[in-house]
């Protein structure tokens, strides 16, 4: 039994096992130990793993012969730090959900865990159907999740969400069978495409309807519409996996999947891609300034970082990329540390307006400490996660344009001004009846911010170990594209 | 020579006649009569069977068969609801248009040898007998399928049910 | 006889698919224009007779004879249709009292 | 050709079952005679196989494959059927026989070899098939359907037929390897009839599989017939049409594809079109599924506008994939409209709280409809993309990805009110038969969708 | 020996914001009290140890790494500190103050709820801003540039309860960033051009650099505007009169002696950067001097007796900006380490006042205060004095200095420095004035209530006020035949920069003094002028509804900038942020998302239209189709 099958399958296993219970309320008990599992497996592989000898721990088995696709699955130092996010965000955010009676757990449960298959596909495929392949089997759960469980309005919003991402995903299948068929040997294989000779016309479209899709997922300015809607229609644990892990594969993609792939569509669609991005950052940005709706506040805050994270992708430079890595983790953790924290407040004031709020830190000190230690990694202080993915992106935009770093640094002002804004409406000022009802939060609740905050603060202080893990990979990628687009100098 | 023409020219004329005449009744009639030129037909080009065969069947059975149903069901007055005008010409210059092209399409109207009979015998029940038998012994076989099904589709449909 | 055989030949065979063309077309003509169902369907009959001609032509064009074998096949179509197609006929008219098809348009959209 | 044999004579066997009043045999003797059949053809799974009875019939792997698939489609529409028929009339034994005669139709229409076998087969499918839509011969709907199927069925063997004559007028023969070699000893001077005679074939075969602009039967009569005959229509009869449709141009007609590709685009564009969007819009699930068909033949016509080794088993794995996966969204309309008497989308409401299963399983088939990977749909869409993209057709399959989308939309609404709307509502009440049929059904769609190499390299 | 302790001295301050902060609910608040004091004062002991063992050794820098932060590529950012002359007399001011003004806070705070809280925080902001003076390269101090950043946000923002309060913190804060911005993008300019980010390297590097390099004056502005926004500058000055809404301690530990000096600090740091860049060095000390006499005129006319000191602040830290600008970076240091001292006190003194007449500000209700705060008064005339440039007081020396090298460098901003020293000494002691003699003009409880603070208050303000009174001597100029201990010991760090300068004739003896009484007399003169004011003739400001006069009332307002970058900033930003959200969202974006959907429903809607059921129709269509496909053919074969 090859380890990274056991990685890859032990989710949906557990899946089926929690389905199986049913109603039962054991399903989210047996999920949170069943994700643990998957946990300490992945910290054993990254004990295993040496970052520096390229992709480990292959499986390459015989499987969609007829279309030249095999299963074909692997681990680098980018993967690792996915895998890494996805089994260590996905036990946080079951734990997460205790305080949720959601109707029919074993269900809830299950789709959790069977997308954690489809992510950890995603992350480790090194063949491009079984990319796709993961890329939905990872968006339907999500889909009966947020259209389940989700807000009064989640039956529209929900199908707009899941038909605009197969949008995006459709074309990339287009150009992915596309580039199959341009390949030497006719497969799906990774290196296979990386090893095509396109002419540059080709390689633009290619480029275009893979972007397509990464640019749905992320979301990129203008494709984001769907997500503030989503986000806010979604159950908070749907939220969470959303804009936690879910997200990252489009970025994942795009280091993958689209820039080695396409180099001279890179070389020739990059620019105009890194000024959506910035755009995107500004804009969603400004857009927070006057939300009043908490969750939708921080889908637009989303938003605005990923499109920084976007901005640092597609400079195509080591800073933009490590910067990439880690604040894909810092991300993950602090977004699913304020939509906890904003679960916390909707599940207790039954609002999400911030008119209704304020006040809270009063009666809720310990909450508030949580609150303001995740936020501050949300705005990127120093010595807290957000810096140093931050800090790193923003190197890299700045090698690429000085002016497009000013821009895109804005974000470190905007952020600061729509999340304080936030914070003082939410937290500060005068109670009213509600917010002086507002209990402190509970063992569980505290057990869960505490790990975050930890995060926040351990990575901040410490990142280099993360960093680590990424950097062999990220160079040779980034090897690898500069030698085919060749004059280097020109990007 | 000659005679195919006239012929061809009576055929059309019937079969118009068919298309265009307000009785049903009037209709199988003249089809018969087209039907009969077409036996006509068969036996200028030297099929011999088939013009006996298409006078039996068509003209004898299936065009009876028509007649026997219309008045079974009345039908045998000039009262059929026709459609409007404008659904006639509509209808008519679909037909010419599909003729033109139809035509146009073959391309053979003025390129062609005329048919000479290398074979007169092909069309005698001795000849063709051998060749069904032989080459089209199968689907002869499956055809009978394909009446068995008919004959049991069409007493299951026609039949009253007795709820 | 031989002097029907003799005052075939001489007739191009391009007259013959003109010929069955139009008479095809006609066909086409009657289904299109007419409301009576039986009526239709006569005018399908016209159709198949149309290329019944036309494969005879060909057959004594070629010389072949599996074009009139082919006809026979078309005939016991047409029987097995007429016998298909008036039983429904039937059973419809006991139904509406009618064998106009415009009756018959409860099904849209 | 035993299955054929087979098939045949147990459809006369099940007429006498009837006469002798046996109903209770009826169903378990048609299963058995049915997998006797599917033994039988398999058996005959040769690679080397050589045309048979003077070139008339041909069973190499297509044949035995497309047999293979529409006897075990019709086996599970067989499970439907009890108490079915029963329902309608009292001569249930007559409408097991005409559906049997038209599986021997199609058993010969996937396996002909000669435009005669092609032109019996069609018209025994067809023939039992206008019996078979009129068979509730009080129901209206049925009656229309009946008359208009017939008519417009008639009214288009008259187009096949057209093309029959002329092709043979151009090759003086209706034997597939004759007219082939005919192209290509003549390459440059194709006889202009010989085209004329490929377009009217085109004609009268869209209209058998219901391609656009020849679908407008399709709606109708789907939506009027019996919904078991329906199913087999939108399954066993599709498939057949297009197993034949394609074994005709892969043989015959791919040395002139220039000249009828373009055709099929447009066709495919035109079904892609009219089925997807005019589905949108419906609001009760069977005709919605009619038109979601036009729709499917508009991917399976992918398959014919770059010819290639891989068309056929692209098609087989397209129809298998649609078959099942319809035969379940069926299996769960008859539970519907015996159960609550409407098949209206609101009808489908909560059905996920009183019958899970029937809710699983049934999305398990709009998944595999719409194309979600994990499903065989989803192979089966590949495959068909594949084909498009590998003949360069880019704009076709963006096109073809855009109504993809729409599919999804309406294919979604079936989950969504399974799923996420309340209801008041019975408890629906599932057969062991209907069990049987639904999983068996949505697990060969999982298992194709997860292991496609199982059929795609079959043929 | 104490070299090596140095990561002791901000894991001091940070062991007791843990101890305190875990230990709020738990801990008596003797202890709380006892431990944030005495971990700052542990911390200043060893700065005094490391400051003595430099001043003795030969060595003038020690790099102390503790471990690899961020590690990517050629970029390597290492936690390590730095111990040189700058710092350590850094160390010494902030763990020194800090010191005084936590034991000032255990008094002062003490029927807080929220005591050890306050505790916490300030420890907190200790350490953010001892690793501010502690980084060896720039990033290290952005950590504590943007740590004390946050500290401030939340001792501004410590009542939160009112809204007003948490709404200066968050301007604060967000106005730090702007700054901040500029900063990071400078750190992003000098690595570029450096491959370093260590100060040692950047430096040894910039040293052999010809000046007006265009990226060094670039670095140079970004790094001063990153200066700006922490050190309350024009344009971003606005933040620091609002940031008195913090309790008193904080505004003088924070917003008067340690964080605001982090923008001086950081380019008295980087001198050899701006030395190499004579146009930013023009800009500094143009924004410096507008932005000391715009705060003037302000606090000329404020009430509140914390605001008058803010802006007060404002106006000092312009000096100091004043003196970078024209070179004279030890003296602007100098003034760094005095205005420390007193700035400190007078605040710490307000606080007194305050605390007194039961937390009221406004010094329209206050006077006549001078007889029950004996101890508060006396230590805050001395504050006064030496902030007003009257000798021998610390501020005095430091002020002359900057202002010599003004005149050196151009007359203008000399005679502008003067008028501003003249306004400063007017404001200061109308502000003692106003508080402290007359007759209270306060509530009959309050004047009940009239008390001199405890001594853990005053002991604090006595220490300072000695502070104020010989702090200047460390940098007695030579022409008052002192020897300028200050400007030798830091000279190692200002080395490079002295040998780039071309300095000019220096002043001869007579000028200086000339310079120096005309400084002094101005400002007696306004002190005496404010003595007759409001001393002798009573006068109190206005009530704020009454009429000023367009002067006064454009001086009282603020001159409207707040009003201004509201209107021009914040507003537009508002707007701005709605119609993206509501117009290009939600109606462009989405529309145009959404309206693929309504196309393919309204296609729908038409399309099926098409199917009439009616058999003639559908023929009908069928042979339209039939007829263009053999129109195909016949054009096509």
């Amino acid at each position: 039994m090859e380890i990274i099958l056991l990685l890859i399958f032990l989710p949906v296993v557990g899946a089926a096992i929690v389905g199986l219970l049913g109603k039962l309320e054991l399903a989210k008990t047996v999920a949170f130990i069943w994700s643990l599992f998957s946990l300490g497996l992945t910290a054993y592989l990254l004990s295993e793993f040496d970052p520096g000898a390229g992709t480990q721990f292959t499986v390459d088995y015989p499987w969609f012969l007829s279309m030249g696709s095999r299963f074909n699955v692997g681990i680098d130092g980018i993967s690792m730090i996915l895998v890494l996010l996805t089994n260590g965000l996905i036990p946080l955010i079951i734990l997460a959900s205790f305080n949720h009676e959601y109707k029919n757990p074993g269900a809830f449960y299950g789709l959790i865990l069977f997308m954690q298959t489809g992510l950890l596909l995603v992350f480790t495929a090194l063949d491009a159907f079984l990319f796709y392949v993961g890329w939905e089997a990872a968006l339907i759960p999500i889909y009966f999740i947020c259209a389940i469980w989700g807000g009064p309005n989640r039956i529209k919003v929900n199908i707009k969400f899941f038909i605009y991402t197969v949008a995006g995903s459709l074309i990339m299948l287009v150009g992915m069978i596309y580039m199959a068929q341009q390949t030497a040997d006719k497969t799906y294989d990774l290196q296979s495409f990386y090893q095509a000779s396109l002419s540059a016309g080709a390689q633009s479209w290619v480029f275009l309807a893979f972007f397509l899709a990464f640019a749905i997922k992320m979301p990129v300015f203008p494709f984001h519409t769907w997500q503030p809607d989503t986000y806010t229609e979604a159950p908070t644990t749907g939220t969470m996996l959303l804009s936690g892990i879910m997200l990252k594969m489009g970025i994942y993609g795009a280091i993958r999947w689209l820039i080695p792939v396409a180099p001279l569509g890179f070389a020739h669609w990059g620019p105009t891609v890194l000024v959506l991005s910035i755009i995107g950052i500004v804009y969603a940005s400004i857009i927070a300034f006057t939300q009043k709706d908490v969750k939708r506040l921080v889908a637009y805050s989303s938003i605005g970082h990923v499109g920084l994270i976007a901005a640092g992708i597609f400079v195509w430079n080591l800073n933009g990329l490590q910067g990439a890595m880690i604040q894909m983790i810092s991300h993950g953790v602090n977004v699913v540390g304020m939509f906890f924290i904003l679960d916390i407040i909707i599940r207790r004031l039954d609002t999400r307006d911030t008119d209704k709020m304020g006040g809270i830190a009063k009666s809720a000190p310990t909450f508030a400490i949580g609150f303001l230690i995740v936020l501050l990694g949300t705005v990127a202080l120093p010595l807290t996660n957000g810096f140093i993915g931050e800090f790193l992106l923003l190197m890299g935009v700045y090698n690429y344009n000085i002016y497009a770093a000013a821009i895109a640094g804005l974000t470190i002002i905007f952020g600061a001004v729509y999340m304080l804004r936030m914070y003082q409406r939410v937290m500060l000022g005068d109670a009213n009846e509600a917010t002086l009802a507002f209990r402190d939060i509970n063992a569980n609740e505290k057990v869960v911010l505490f790990i975050i905050c930890g995060l926040v603060i351990l990575i901040g202080i410490y990142p280099n170990p993360i960093l680590n893990i990424s950097e062999p990979a990220a160079k040779s990628l980034i090897d690898l594209v500069n030698g085919k687009i060749g004059n280097v100098s020109s990007f | 020579m000659n005679l195919f023409y006239l012929v061809a020219f009576l055929s059309i004329f019937f079969s118009l006649l068919v298309i265009f005449s307000k009785n049903p009744v009037h209709s199988v009639l003249y089809l018969i009569v087209t039907f009969f030129t077409f036996t006509i037909h068969y036996i200028l080009l030297n099929a011999q069977f088939l013009a006996i065969v298409n006078f039996i069947v068509y003209m004898g059975a299936i065009m009876v068969l028509f007649l026997f149903v219309l008045m079974l069901l009345n039908l045998n007055k000039d009262t059929e609801p026709m459609k409007s005008n404008l659904i006639k010409i509509a209808g008519v210059v679909a037909g010419l248009c599909l003729l033109v092209t139809l035509v146009g399409s073959l391309r053979a109207v003025d390129t062609s040898a005329p048919i000479v009979l290398k074979n007169p015998g092909i069309g005698l029940v001795k000849n063709l007998g051998k060749v069904l038998f032989n080459e089209f012994l199968l689907p002869f076989e499956v055809s009978s399928i394909l009446l068995f099904s008919a004959m049991v589709g069409a007493v299951l449909l026609a039949k009253k049910d007795p709820k | 006889m031989e002097s029907v055989i003799q005052s075939i030949q001489g007739v191009p065979l391009n007259h013959y698919i003109l010929f069955s063309a139009i008479i095809f077309t006609i066909g086409v003509i009657g289904v299109l224009i007419r409301r009576n169902a039986i009526v239709i369907f006569m005018s399908v009959e016209l159709m198949l007779n149309a290329v019944n001609l036309l494969l005879t032509a060909f057959s004594a064009y070629r010389g072949d004879a599996s074009g009139q074998v082919f006809v026979f096949f078309i005939m016991a179509l047409a029987a097995a249709e007429v016998a298909v197609g008036l039983a429904i006929i039937v059973m419809i008219y006991r139904n509406t009292n009618s064998t106009d098809i415009n009756v018959l348009n409860r099904l849209k959209w | 050709m035993s299955a054929l044999i087979t098939i045949s004579l147990l459809a006369i066997l099940v007429l006498y079952l009837g006469l002798f009043k046996a109903k209770q045999a009826l169903l378990p003797v048609t299963l058995i005679g049915l997998l006797a059949a599917l033994g039988l053809a398999v058996s005959q799974w040769d690679t080397f196989a050589e045309p048979i009875y003077s070139g008339m019939m041909l069973f190499d792997k297509y044949a035995v494959a497309f047999s293979a698939i529409t006897i075990i489609s019709t086996l599970l529409i067989f499970l439907l059927s009890k108490d079915y028929f029963e329902r309608i009339s009292e001569n249930v034994a007559e409408y097991y026989a005409v559906i049997l005669f038209a599986l021997a139709g199609i058993i010969v229409m996937v396996s002909f070899h000669n435009l005669t076998m092609l032109f019996i087969g069609i018209e025994i499918m067809s023939v039992s098939l206008y019996i078979l839509a009129g068979i509730k011969k009080k129901d209206f709907a049925s009656n229309e359907a009946a008359l208009k199927y017939f008519l417009m069925g008639a009214f288009s063997t008259g187009f096949l037929l057209f093309g029959v004559a002329l092709l043979y007028g151009a090759t003086g023969s209706f034997d597939l390897e004759a007219i082939r070699s005919y192209i290509i000893q003549n390459p440059q001077q194709v006889s202009p009839i010989f085209y004329a005679g490929i377009l009217l074939m085109i004609i009268g075969l869209s209209f058998k599989v219901g391609a656009a602009p020849f679908h407008f039967w399709a709606p109708d009569v789907y939506e009027g017939s019996p919904a078991l005959v329906t199913a087999f229509m939108s399954t066993v009869v599709k498939t057949a049409g297009f197993a034949a449709f394609l074994r005709l141009f892969m043989v015959c007609f791919s040395p002139v594809q220039s000249f009828w590709i373009p055709i099929f685009v447009t066709f495919a564009a035109l079904s892609l079109l009219v089925g997807n969007v005019t589905a949108v819009y419906q609001q009760h699930f069977k005709r919605m599924l009619a038109y979601s068909s036009i729709s499917h033949v508009g991917y399976m016509l992918f398959a014919m506008i770059s010819l290639n080794s891989e068309s056929d088993s692209s098609v087989f794995v397209y129809a298998a994939a649609y078959s099942v996966a319809s035969i379940i969204a069926f299996a769960v309309l008859i539970v519907l409209q015996r159960q609550v008497g409407n098949d209206s989308f609101d009808s489908f409401n909560g059905i996920s709280k009183k019958n899970p299963f029937l809710a699983f399983t049934l999305t398990i088939a709009m998944l595999s409809l719409a194309g979600i990977p994990l499903t065989a749909g989803f192979i089966g869409k590949l495959m068909m993309f594949s084909r498009a993209l590998a003949g360069y057709h880019i704009y076709l399959t963006v096109f073809a990805v855009l109504n993809a989308l729409v599919g999804i939309f309406y294919y979604f609404r079936v989950i969504i009110a399974m799923y996420f709307r309340p209801a008041e509502r019975n408890e629906l009440v599932v057969s062991p038969l209907f069990k049987f049929v639904l999983a068996v059904s949505a697990i060969a769609t999982v298992i194709l969708g997860i292991y496609p190499d199982l059929i795609t390299r079959l043929i | 020996m104490f070299t090596h302790l140095v990561w002791l001295i901000p894991l001091l301050p940070l062991i007791g914001f843990l101890i305190n902060g875990l230990g709020r609910n738990v801990l008596p608040k003797s202890a709380v009290g006892f431990i944030g004091s005495v971990m700052v004062l542990l911390s200043f002991i060893v700065s005094i140890g490391i400051f003595t063992e430099l001043n003795d050794s030969a060595v003038k820098s020690v790099v102390y790494p503790l471990f690899d932060w961020i590690q990517v590529g050629d970029l390597k950012i290492s936690f390590s500190f730095q111990v040189d002359p700058l710092s350590s007399l850094m160390l010494l001011i902030v763990t020194g103050i800090g010191f005084l003004i936590h034991v000032y806070s255990i008094g002062y705070m003490h029927h807080d709820s929220g005591f050890a809280k306050f505790f916490a925080y300030l420890n907190l902001f200790v350490f953010f801003m001892l690793l501010l003076v502690l980084g060896s390269n720039y990033v290290v101090m952005f950590i504590g540039w943007e740590g004390v950043g946050l500290c401030s946000y939340l001792l501004i923002g410590f009542w939160y309860s009112n809204p007003s309060y948490a709404s200066a913190a968050k301007k604060a804060f967000v106005m730090n960033r702007i700054g901040d911005l500029g900063f990071l993008i400078g750190i992003f300019l000098i690595f570029s051009m450096f491959k370093s980010l260590e100060f040692s390297t950047v430096f040894s590097q910039a040293a052999n650099l010809a000046p007006n390099n265009n990226i060094i004056v670039l670095i140079t502005i970004l790094l001063f505007i990153g200066a700006t926004g922490k050190s309350a500058q024009i344009p971003l000055f606005t933040w620091l009169p609002d940031a008195m809404a913090g309790p008193t301690p904080v505004s003088a530990l924070i917003h008067a002696a340690t964080m605001v000096t982090a923008g001086i600090y950081m380019i008295a740091r980087s001198n050899i950067l701006f030395t190499l860049a004579p146009f930013t060095l023009n800009i500094i000390s143009i924004i410096g001097i507008a932005t000391a006499l715009l705060a003037a005129t302000i606090a000329i006319t404020q009430t509140d007796i914390k605001k008058v000191l803010a802006y007060s602040t404002v106006s000092q830290l312009g000096y100091m900006f004043l003196g970078l600008g024209v070179g004279a970076y030890t003296g602007a240091f100098f003034h760094v380490i005095t205005h420390a001292f007193f700035k400190a006190l007078l605040f710490l003194g307000a606080g007194s006042v305050i605390h007194a007449v039961s937390n009221e500000q406004d010094m329209r209700s206050m006077g006549g205060l001078r007889s029950k705060l004996k101890i508060t008064y006396a230590t805050m005339l001395i504050g006064t004095i030496a902030i007003s440039g009257i000798p021998p007081f610390a501020g005095f020396f430091s002020k002359d200095e900057i202002l010599a090298h003004a005149y050196e460098h151009n007359k203008l901003l000399w005679v502008l420095g003067v008028v501003g020293a003249m306004f400063t000494a007017f404001y200061m002691f109308r502000m003692l004035f106003l508080t402290f003699s007359g007759k209270f003009r306060g509530t009959k409880e309050q004047e009940e209530h009239l008390h001199e603070s405890p001594g853990s208050m005053t002991f604090p303000l006595i220490v300072l006020a000695i502070l104020s009174i010989v702090g200047g001597f460390i940098g007695v100029p030579e022409v008052l035949h002192g020897n300028h201990w200050l400007a030798r010991f830091l000279e190692p760090v200002f080395y490079a920069s002295s040998t780039k300068v071309h300095e000019t004739a220096v002043l001869d003896h007579n000028t200086e003094y000339v310079l120096m009484a005309v400084s002094v007399i101005g400002a007696v003169m306004a002190a005496i002028i404010a003595y007759v004011r409001y001393s002798k003739n009573g006068h109190v400001p206005v009530p704020d509804t009454a009429d000023r006069g367009a002067l006064a009332n454009l001086s009282y307002n603020k001159y409207y900038i707040d009003e201004l970058y509201d209107f021009v900033i914040a507003k537009p930003l508002n707007l701005l942020s709605g119609f993206f959200y509501r117009i290009v969202d939600k109606t462009l974006i989405d529309g145009i998302v959404n309206g693929f959907g309504k196309v393919a429903s309204e296609a729908s809607k038409g399309l099926r239209l098409l199917q009439t059921g009616n058999i003639g129709f559908y023929i009908f269509m069928m042979i339209a189709g039939i007829v263009a496909l053999l129109a195909y053919g016949f054009l096509n074969i």
